[in-house]
């Protein structure tokens, strides 16, 4: 047998069978928390009963498996700290999103709707969201006339002196690209200094370090493993926790492919040269 | 376009901009027509010739048919005398469950088998048969581990901080994605943007038309 | 969104880019042609589509899964020009799915005037010129699937790809094809590498259909591009000189701090 | 195990996709074939509800949908390019929708022209831009010659008028080098993201459906 054109689906099996195995059988991993995550939940930390924030919900299905341990860690804190949450989105992948979070987090712990949280749903801002963004600094009823389940704007308890971003202690902005938390710095920080926490994919958080240094965001979770942080922070390991053995594993998995992919092509080589 | 960069604070001029933006996003609609009667009309011959699997073009045409059912039209409810407006595709309709069941599994899904293929191409493709090979499969790897607790934890096991100090593999990955990395890519960068421009000129002048069916 | 230069900045590198490549491009005739050297990828084509011919099975062909507006999409299909009159010379049928239906109607005209060239219109079959879905997964469930049942032995990725481009290259090279890529998207390209055979990298994309054409204006262009990369080299240099002497010109007049 | 129909669906789709990583087969036809009618019908349905209804027709004839804004004729030219290019399916008209086609083309490259020019040569040159000694550290002083170096010869790479020969083969062999890494560094750094991806359908299969795995 020829190692060198093994079949793949062997390789493919070993992945499939690590991921699944590092699910049933956790080990619990070390977190250092990194400072962007510590900052992220100082920041929301201080917050005081009553408080009201924002959170943005600016992602879709593909990037779920990143950001969802983040919004979930992040929306449990603000409720085991009475804080009031606020929910919309700029684009329309971020329904389904925010409905998950809310059957996750908001049900079992028996949050009311309206008086603790309220979801304002979907709203097209443009290529940037900026008009929604500007909206909401200036007249917040204007943009979101309604909620989502129909409900006027008057009519919701939370919103009830509710009028743009100087009633929020903090926008918090789970985002995948553009519109999202880029659009959130430049036009709600920038102009309204409304506080930002930040949670976005891996791959786009180099891009955000300046912010942080700049103080324009007040604390960031990236990726997984950000929102892993986020869960040992709160003291309630979830998704993220166990998804990052599972990542781990899978990284040793594909490092493992190349260790043995160049061993054997050296035996080969060797044998074939004798 | 240029002169709506130049002059940017001229609201009329803006205003055209976004006024084509519009248009543009509109015209996609109708073109999406075109190739929906393309794609419908081509599955439906299939299934009338029944030829090789028309079973399958015949499953393609009934979820069609059924998907469009349910999330094209928009429904009037009324409750407790209000009356609401929902869309097809808003949260709450069969169109919308539909979109949660059955469209982002599969889209999930099909992204994920890119996950396997990393695997296999890391064994295929990662064989140090050269310096260049060398340097690939190294950096990926240096990446790889800096990425990932487990890296900078044995990198701790193995009490190689004591030599290194802080430098440890987290770092040594930042360092390659942030020195020799990008200074490939703006190399790269350049060179598409130079070729970007050199063809948006070819274009705009019609010295190429090939895109055009020759000519 | 990047830093915006100073207006004026801009406007004189445009001037002067615009004019250098509008110079050459006019300047060349047939009888000097720019000497370039040689693009691996290229000379890949004939021999894909011959041993597509020798197999008796189709070549592949996908633009991208951007829409007609991207000039990546607009190189991709001049370059379909070219393989498709290969194609059609040797009578090996071109199957294109589609993820834009303008891209398709497009690609239907460009295949069509390619077997004009070659002198067998009756050969031209609009059916294989096809739309699937707007929807980038859907189009990648459906060319996969296409590449295990019809085995194609020559595939072609031109264009701009996403995070699907291991999906099709690994696909494809499962198959046996002969798999030659082009794409100027930074993040695809390592892919594109490492799993097919030829990858067209960045600007060489755009290169391609030029070279492909022997056309004097469009080789003309290319040795445009190459003084604006000589012009980057002496910025370069002078640049680098001059900020380790403590001297800032250059970098200001970029709207550097 | 889940009781929820909605998660047996999705679950089902999962398997079929994840089967074609074994071979094609029946499942994943039925999967693909379902895939793309559902998408295609889904993506028209939130293509026409939000750009044809509301930012056409909605504010052309607003009368009609019970609303009060002035109307807005403007929007109506988008529709116009639409149909032009929705010609060509008409025998003898069809000539008229490559003004259509061209009106897009013309229109997006005018203004990428100009942001390659912008963000992607100027800015690209500039941050290329160090000082190559930095007095009194060493560690900078060798990041900015990687830094410039890289750039300078992975650009060599994309000069197309000399054969890689000679010394300026030499410069463009270190140019590949930094090409290689970037690329291997590139690639280390999306397995990440991939495998997250992969991570959450399986995370999905055993919790959501199968409910063996508690979060």
């Amino acid at each position: 047998m020829n190692l060198q054109n093994l079949d793949r689906r062997i390789i493919f099996a070993v992945l499939l069978i690590a991921v699944a195995s590092a699910f049933l059988f956790p080990r619990p991993l070390h977190i250092a928390v990194e400072p962007p995550v510590q900052m992220a939940y100082d920041t929301l930390n201080k917050l005081q009963p009553g408080d009201r924030v924002l959170m943005a919900f600016d992602y879709g299905p593909s990037t779920m498996p990143e950001l969802q341990p983040a919004a979930l860690a992040i929306l449990r804190h603000c409720f085991q700290r009475k804080v009031k949450v606020v929910f919309f989105t700029l684009t329309n992948e971020g329904l389904p999103m925010i409905a998950d979070a809310l059957s996750q987090v908001a049900v079992p712990l028996d949050e009311k709707e309206n008086v603790d949280y309220v979801n304002l749903g979907f709203k097209w801002g443009g290529l940037t969201g900026s008009s929604v963004i500007e909206g909401l600094g200036s007249n917040m009823q204007a943009v979101f006339p309604v909620t989502i389940k129909g409900t006027a704007y008057h009519d919701v308890p939370l919103l009830h002196d509710v009028k743009n971003f100087s009633d929020f202690k903090a926008l918090i902005s789970f985002s995948a690209g553009t519109p999202g938390i880029n659009e959130y710095i430049q036009y709600a920080n920038a102009r309204y200094h409304i506080p930002i926490v930040g949670a976005v994919t891996k791959v786009t958080a180099p891009r955000e370090f300046p912010f942080l240094n700049s103080g324009q965001l007040a604390g960031m979770c990236a990726g997984l493993v950000g929102g892993a942080e986020y869960e040992e922070l709160i003291d309630h390991p979830g998704f993220g926790m166990s998804g990052l053995f599972a990542l781990s594993i899978a990284h040793l998995v594909v490092l493992g492919c190349i260790v043995a992919a160049n061993i054997i092509y050296f035996f080969g080589r060797r044998q074939s040269s004798r | 376009m240029l002169v709506d960069y130049f002059f940017p604070r001229t609201p009329v001029i803006h205003g055209t901009r976004e006024i084509f933006l519009n248009w543009g996003r509109i015209a996609v609609t109708f073109a999406m027509i075109l190739g929906l009667i393309n794609l419908l009309f081509s599955n439906f011959k299939k299934v009338m010739l029944q030829s090789r699997g028309w079973i399958y073009n015949l499953i393609l045409l009934v979820s069609f048919a059924v998907t469009f059912y349910f999330s094209v039209p928009y429904h009037t409810i009324v409750k407790d005398g209000a009356v609401t407006t929902l869309k097809g595709t808003d949260a709450g309709t069969v169109g919308f469950q539909i979109f949660m069941n059955v469209y982002t599994p599969l889209s999930a899904t099909m992204f994920a088998l890119v996950a396997f293929f990393i695997a296999s191409v890391a064994f295929r493709a990662f064989r140090a048969k050269n310096i260049e090979a060398l340097l690939l499969l190294l950096s990926a790897a240096v990446v790889m581990l800096g990425s990932v607790p487990l890296g900078d934890a044995w990198f701790a096991a193995l009490h190689l901080d004591s030599v290194f100090g802080t430098h440890n593999l987290s770092w040594l990955s930042n360092f390659v994605q942030s020195v020799p990395m990008s200074a490939a890519q703006r190399a790269i960068n350049l060179g598409v943007a130079i070729g970007m421009v050199s063809m948006s000129i070819k274009i705009l002048g019609g010295i190429d038309r090939s895109y055009f069916g020759g000519e | 969104m990047p830093p915006v230069l100073d207006h004026a900045t801009v406007f004189v590198a445009m001037i002067v880019l615009c004019a250098i490549i509008l110079y050459y491009t006019f300047k060349t005739t047939a009888g000097k042609l720019p000497k370039l050297r040689t693009i691996a990828g290229l000379s890949a084509i004939d021999e894909a589509i011959g041993r597509a011919t020798e197999l008796g099975k189709p070549a592949l062909f996908i633009s991208g899964l951007s829409d007609i507006d991207n000039i990546q999409t607009l190189a991709a299909l001049s370059i379909l020009s070219y393989v498709a009159q290969k194609a059609a010379e040797y009578d090996t049928p071109i199957i294109m799915p589609n993820v834009y239906s303008v891209t398709m109607v497009t690609a239907q005209e460009v295949v069509r005037e390619a077997h004009l060239r070659a002198g067998r219109p009756d050969t031209y079959r609009p059916d294989n010129i096809y739309y699937v879905s707007d929807e980038q997964f859907a189009f990648v469930a459906h060319t996969s699937g296409l590449m295990e049942r019809e085995r194609p032995a020559a595939n072609f990725y031109m264009g701009s790809f996403f995070g699907e481009s291991l999906i099709l290259a690994e696909t494809g090279n499962a198959t046996g094809a002969i798999q030659i890529a082009g794409t100027a998207e930074t993040a695809q390209i390592p892919f594109f590498v490492v799993a097919c055979d030829y990858c067209l990298i960045g600007e060489e994309l755009y290169a391609a259909s030029a070279v492909l054409s022997q056309d004097p204006r469009q080789l003309g262009s290319i040795k445009a591009q190459d003084v604006v990369k000589l012009l980057i080299f002496a910025v370069m240099i002078i640049g680098c000189v001059s900020e380790t002497f403590g001297a800032h010109f250059l970098m200001n007049w970029l709207g550097g701090s | 195990m889940s009781h929820d129909p909605w998660v047996w669906i999705a679950a089902f789709l999962t398997l079929a996709i994840f089967s074609f990583l074994y071979k094609d087969n029946v499942f994943y036809k039925i999967a693909e074939h379902i895939f793309v009618g559902v998408s295609g019908a889904w993506l028209f349905a939130t293509y026409f509800q939000s750009d044809i209804v509301e930012d056409m027709l909605m504010k052309s004839f607003p009368h009609f949908f019970h609303r009060t804004e002035a109307p807005n004729y403007i929007t109506l030219g988008g529709g116009v390019i639409g149909l032009i290019i929705l010609l060509r399916m008409v025998p003898g008209f069809s000539w008229l929708s490559r003004w259509g086609i061209a009106f897009v083309i013309g229109f997006q490259t005018g203004l990428q022209l100009f942001s390659a020019i912008n963000a992607y040569i100027l800015i690209q040159v500039r941050a290329a831009l160090v000082s190559l000694f930095v007095p009194r550290n060493i560690g900078l002083t060798i990041r900015n010659w990687l830094q410039a170096g890289g750039t300078f010869t992975s650009l060599s790479y994309f000069y197309f008028s000399k054969e890689h020969k000679g010394a300026f083969g030499v410069l463009t062999r270190i140019g590949i080098w930094f090409l290689m890494i970037s690329f291997g560094a590139a690639y280390g750094s999306t397995v990440m993201t991939r495998m997250s991806i992969l991570i959450g359908r399986v995370y999905f299969l055993l919790s959501t459906w199968l409910g063996v795995v508690r979060a």
